[in-house]
């Protein structure tokens, strides 16, 4: 027996135990389970250290060390390679409850820089962007094109009022939430019907796996 | 110490990353580099505390003779052989990269092929036209998903316009809708976060 | 309606700072054109200026024209651009690119910062050359401020001004209103139907890292459930698909235990890290429903395709499910399977909304009056291009 | 409760055996439904065809990664028959890390299926990292970026290479891909040098694709298992993709009328006791 046998083998065998689930939970399924939280806990730590933690600050500390050589990391002498790995070392702290707290400096900083670094690109993205493809021009009511145009502006309108919350949805604003919340089910449902191809298409593959890498019958 | 200097950092550290993206200066994009850098470090460093936890957790069960404490074996063998490996050799053709392909791929996969399943008993179960709302998710649904199918095409012609006109128009308009609002509380959450308003990253509110 | 005042006239400022009245650009005199026979015609409107992009050394000048007029024509066709570069108006220079026909742009790298550079572009046909037209002086400069993101930065500090000033109102005790978010009330029922069966509250926080926003508006929602279950003495399980997250969520479930009167009976070992990995962690979930059989199940934070393998496992151990996510392309799976979701925006609203706090609601009141500013700013788009007005639409239809 | 309420409760489990042998049984009886053939997909077919034989070589680059493998192989597969069985010569390559492995079997699988002889009729670039810098390099010179093949013959030594510079020499270059890198190709291949494109893309992406058809910046394109289907059926050899399309168009049909039925049922009993909670919660 060969390793791809036994590889394809193994992986067939495992579908099958997450496909059990469908029936009831059983301890093959649980099998599965276990093993995969397991072997992906294992496949992070590895890739996690040889990703991030090796060539940030290992590689970079020790290295001069052993080589003698000085290293540069982005311009800046080598102990500058010390900040992350202290910062995460740090995180560690919250294994000793009495300075627990100290965790927070790292993880204020990790929130902190985060929050930040998202600020403009979502403004950019989400709000700036949307507001120049969501005013159209709808002027040309002869044309099929100003209609598309007039639904889409109200649409968007609609479902901007519907997210409002300062005002209670009475009168003009209810009848504007309404149009919205109509809009919003009609996009959810074509969401939803989009979605079964390509999810049909995962169960297919997994039994094409299944039928023609395993068994070999189509 | 406990809670000033935590809130001051995340101040810092926000308003500089927040006022980076209009400044193109190359010693500030150096900053902006670095920075990066290290968040992506110091989260590689945090992924050891959940596995200590799953450890702990799992540990403890067999300590204390839990019932299932087998599958919690399972688990251990998964992550040491994964470790063991790891730390060897990571290339196409290693055991690291046989287990990954032939059992995290394959587990992970079967897993999101479930959903196959799931969206036919999910759209049985709650698609019923019981209010306007609920009559056009079903009618929009209906409509998209035979338009994605040979089927569709020989049903009527129109189908498949009826399909891209519901994507590109009143699916659009809704989407955008939402994603302007979502937009705007990412950034006022992100705001109250670097201010300190929001703080339950740190644990509670005091 | 007071309110709207403001809110206008703070739009049509933003309006202008948007669209400040069309100028030329700056150190870019037009080319001198001279023509000889034989050869294809000179490109014309040589313009040279300072580039500058996300990382700016300095060290790159952009050069754009209009093509010769024998580009892709006739016996003169041109096969080829070139771009010589001086330090004097009437040097020849180096070459420092040869372009394909039909290209009428280049940037030009390397260029040493603070220079005074002079350029000149010929079209060549394979034999002669155009006559060159020139550009210069054009300098590389270190910008301190990337000009093409003024929009962004008027729009977010409008909106920050107004976050920072409802909050205010409501530190010195301004009420301000906030309409009910159906789904909201929905939380505190599902954990105490829960405490009437006598089974666990599930909490998933998503599966976003600690930097998406969603999973930090789902830990302030989570300290609100956890006084709430800690109150009914009903155990509360939080599975984690991330380290950072299960650390912040161990302390804001400990804290709010403290804050309920029953530390004791906070328990670490339901605080848990599965896995990193979506599939892994989801199974795991799945089989955390199956084996421990809560009777809340609250799904609020970032999710992705694991929403509906959630929904549906819940579904059948008949858990009562509160969703909530700001992911668009999973709402529709929530809204199927579940018994309430929080769409969208409603997330963050649910967190201000939900802890009770008046400052929280700055952030709220600040987005629905930016929400105004947004309509309008679309209304007028609309309106004027509708009244031919050709600056505002070039803004928005040129992207 | 009357039966039709009866129905409403049904075990759902009956449902999933519905969905497996709706999945199955195409694979085991094909029903061959009718497949349309669209534009995109008979330009791209067209484009292939129109390559001369045992001449210039068609390229293929392979971009997609495992999580893709059940729309994007059978396309892979379509085309490489396509060419090799007109005698059109096949240069494979890819730019994502993870495709090699899949290139390497689709290529090696269908060369062996019509008896090709490698560096003679085929070969195998393997990968390069740096997505944008490898598309604008073959622009200038394939070998600067592609110096050997993937099993370290260098390319002067290739017989079927001989005379192959830049995209000048390259018919047409189709990237099948789950990503954005189709658009890597548009902006750094046909933008600049004029390559021509086509694509196979997820069903995800094709929607954001269509504008590039519309400007001729893609020759043609195929969208998901649907277009992996009409290929096979251009070329008369109905494999996973056609087979593929006879369990969605059954199991999309089998989830409407689970809908219908669904609601009809519960119309039905609905002068009984109204429901709690439901699908439209959100409204």
């Amino acid at each position: 027996m060969n390793m791809t046998l036994i590889g394809t083998t193994l992986a067939a065998l495992l579908t099958i135990a997450v496909y059990s689930f469908l029936y009831k939970d059983n301890p093959f399924y649980k099998f599965a389970e276990h093993l995969v939280v397991g072997v992906s806990a294992g496949y992070y730590l590895v890739i996690y250290y040889y990703n991030f933690i090796d060539p940030t600050v290992v590689s970079p500390v020790f290295r001069l060390r052993i080589g003698g050589d000085a290293i540069l990391l982005g311009g800046v002498d080598w102990w500058m390679a010390l900040i992350p790995g202290l910062l995460g070392l740090i995180l560690y702290a919250r294994f000793f409850p009495k300075i627990g707290w100290v965790s927070r400096w790292a993880l204020g900083i990790y929130v902190g820089g985060y929050s930040g670094l998202g600020i403009a690109p979502v403004m950019q993205a989400r709000v700036l962007d949307q507001i120049r493809g969501g005013a159209l021009p709808v002027h040309a009511l002869h044309t099929g094109q100003g209609w598309t145009n007039l639904l889409l502006v109200v649409g968007l309108l609609g479902t901007l009022t519907y997210f409002f919350f300062s005002l209670k949805h009475k009168g003009v604003l209810g009848g504007l939430a309404r149009i919205g919340i109509v809009f919003i089910m009609v996009g959810f449902g074509a969401s939803f019907g989009y979605t079964v191809m390509s999810r049909v298409s995962l169960l297919i593959g997994r039994m094409n796996f299944l039928l023609h890498d395993w068994l070999r019958i189509v | 110490m406990r809670r000033h200097v935590p809130l001051a950092l995340c101040f810092i550290a926000g308003v500089f990353m927040a006022i980076q993206y209009f400044i193109p200066h190359p010693s500030v994009q150096a900053w902006y580099e670095r920075l990066l850098a290290w968040l992506q470090t110091l989260l590689a460093f945090a992924f050891l505390i959940g596995t200590v936890s799953l450890v702990r957790l799992h540990a403890h069960k067999i300590g204390h003779k839990v019932a299932g404490r087998g599958y919690s074996w399972v688990l251990f063998v998964g992550l040491g052989l994964m470790v063991g490996f790891g730390f060897k050799g990571r290339a196409p053709g290693s055991p690291f990269d046989f287990m990954f392909q032939n059992v995290q791929v394959p587990i992970e996969g079967t897993m999101f092929s479930l959903l196959a399943f799931y969206i036919a008993s999910a759209a049985f179960r709650a698609f019923r036209a019981r209010t306007l709302e609920a009559t056009l998710l079903l009618l929009a649904a209906t409509i998209v998903m035979l338009g994605r199918v040979p089927v569709g095409d020989l049903l009527h012609r129109s189908i498949p316009a009826a399909t891209d006109w519901i994507l590109n128009v009143p699916n659009m308009a809704s989407k955008r809708g939402i994603m302007i609002g979502v937009g705007l509380g990412m950034m006022a959450t992100a705001l109250k976060i670097m201010l300190g308003i929001e703080r339950a990253w740190m644990g509670g509110t005091d | 309606m007071r309110a709207l005042l403001p809110a206008l006239s703070l739009s049509v400022s933003v309006l202008l700072a948007l669209f400040p009245p069309a100028g030329r650009a700056a150190d870019a005199p037009l080319s001198e054109v001279v023509r000889e026979t034989a050869a294809p015609a000179a490109v014309t409107g040589l313009q040279a200026r300072d580039y500058l992009d996300n990382n700016d050394r300095g060290d790159k000048i952009e050069l754009s024209w209009c093509l010769s007029a024998d580009d892709g024509a006739g016996a003169l066709s041109v096969l080829e651009y070139r771009v010589w570069r001086s330090q004097a108006p009437d040097e020849q220079g180096e070459l420092v690119a040869t372009l394909e026909p039909g290209t009428a742009a280049h940037v030009d790298t390397g260029v040493t910062p603070g220079v005074a550079y002079y350029y000149r572009v010929e079209a060549f046909d394979g034999a002669l050359s155009s006559p060159a037209a020139t550009a210069g002086p054009a300098v590389g400069r270190i910008n301190l401020f990337q000009t093409s993101r003024l929009p962004v930065l008027v729009l977010s500090l409008a909106f920050f001004a107004m976050v920072i000033w409802f909050t205010r109102l409501a530190a010195r005790g301004t009420n301000l209103f906030v309409r009910r978010i159906p789904g909201l009330n929905a939380v505190e029922e599902a954990v105490g139907r829960a405490t009437e069966m006598g089974r666990p509250v599930l909490y998933v926080p998503g599966i976003g890292e600690i930097d998406d926003i969603q999973t930090i508006a789902s830990l302030t929602i989570l300290s609100h459930v956890a006084k709430i279950a800690a109150e009914y003495e009903t155990p509360l399980i939080v599975p984690t698909a991330r380290s950072v997250v299960m650390s912040a969520a161990e302390e804001v479930v400990k804290e709010a235990y403290a804050e309920a009167g029953h530390p004791d009976n906070y328990n670490p070992d339901n605080i848990r890290y599965l896995s990193d990995a979506q599939f892994a962690f989801a199974g795991a979930v799945s089989g955390i429903m199956m084996r421990e059989r809560p009777a809340a199940n609250l799904y609020l934070g970032a999710f992705w395709a694991e929403s509906l393998l959630f929904a549906e496992t819940g579904f059948e151990t008949k858990a009562i499910q509160v969703a909530g996510t700001a992911n668009v392309s999973q709402l529709p799976f929530f809204v199927t399977a579940c018994d309430y979701t929080l769409l969208g925006e409603e997330l963050y609203a649910a967190s201000a909304y939900l802890s009770r706090e008046p400052k929280l609601l700055g952030g709220l009141k600040g987005s629905d009056w930016m929400k105004v500013i947004t309509i309008c700013i679309i209304v007028a788009g609309v309106v004027l291009t509708a009244l031919g007005v050709p600056q505002f639409g070039r803004w928005f239809f040129t992207q | 409760m009357n039966r039709l309420g009866k129905f409403l409760q049904i075990d759902r489990r009956w449902i999933f055996l519905a969905i497996l042998i709706a999945v199955l049984a195409p694979f085991i009886w094909p029903m061959g439904l009718p497949i349309v053939i669209t534009k995109p997909v008979q330009d791209l077919y067209n484009a292939v065809d129109a390559i001369p034989p045992n001449g210039e070589p068609l390229f293929i680059s392979i971009d997609y990664s495992p999580s893709t493998v059940p729309e994007l192989d059978p396309m892979a597969l379509a085309i490489l028959r396509h060419a090799f069985s007109k005698d059109i010569r096949v240069a494979v390559l890819t730019l994502d890390p993870a495709g090699y492995g899949l290139a390497e079997r689709a290529l090696e699988a269908v060369a062996a299926e019509f008896g090709k002889e490698r560096h003679k009729d085929y070969v195998f670039l393997g990968f390069q990292p740096g997505i944008s810098a490898v598309v604008l390099g073959m622009g200038i010179n394939i070998r600067n970026v592609f110096p050997e093949d993937a099993y370290g013959t260098p390319l002067s030594e290739i017989p079927m290479m001989e005379g192959i510079r830049n995209y000048d020499q390259i018919p047409l270059l189709i990237t099948l891909s789950g990503t954005a890198v189709v658009e890597a190709w548009v902006i750094y291949a046909h933008q600049p040098y004029d390559a021509q494109i086509g694509a196979g893309v997820t069903a995800v992406m094709a929607t954001d694709y269509y504008p590039f058809l519309d400007t001729g910046q893609l020759v043609g394109m195929l969208g998901g298992m649907r277009g992996a289907a009409e290929y096979e059926t251009l070329i008369d050899r109905h494999d996973a993709g056609v087979r593929g399309m006879d369990s969605q168009s059954v199991i999309h049909i089998l989830i409407i009328v689970l809908i219908v039925v669904g609601n009809i049922a519960y119309f039905g009993s609905r002068k009984r006791a109204p429901e709690t909670a439901g699908g439209d919660a959100a409204a």
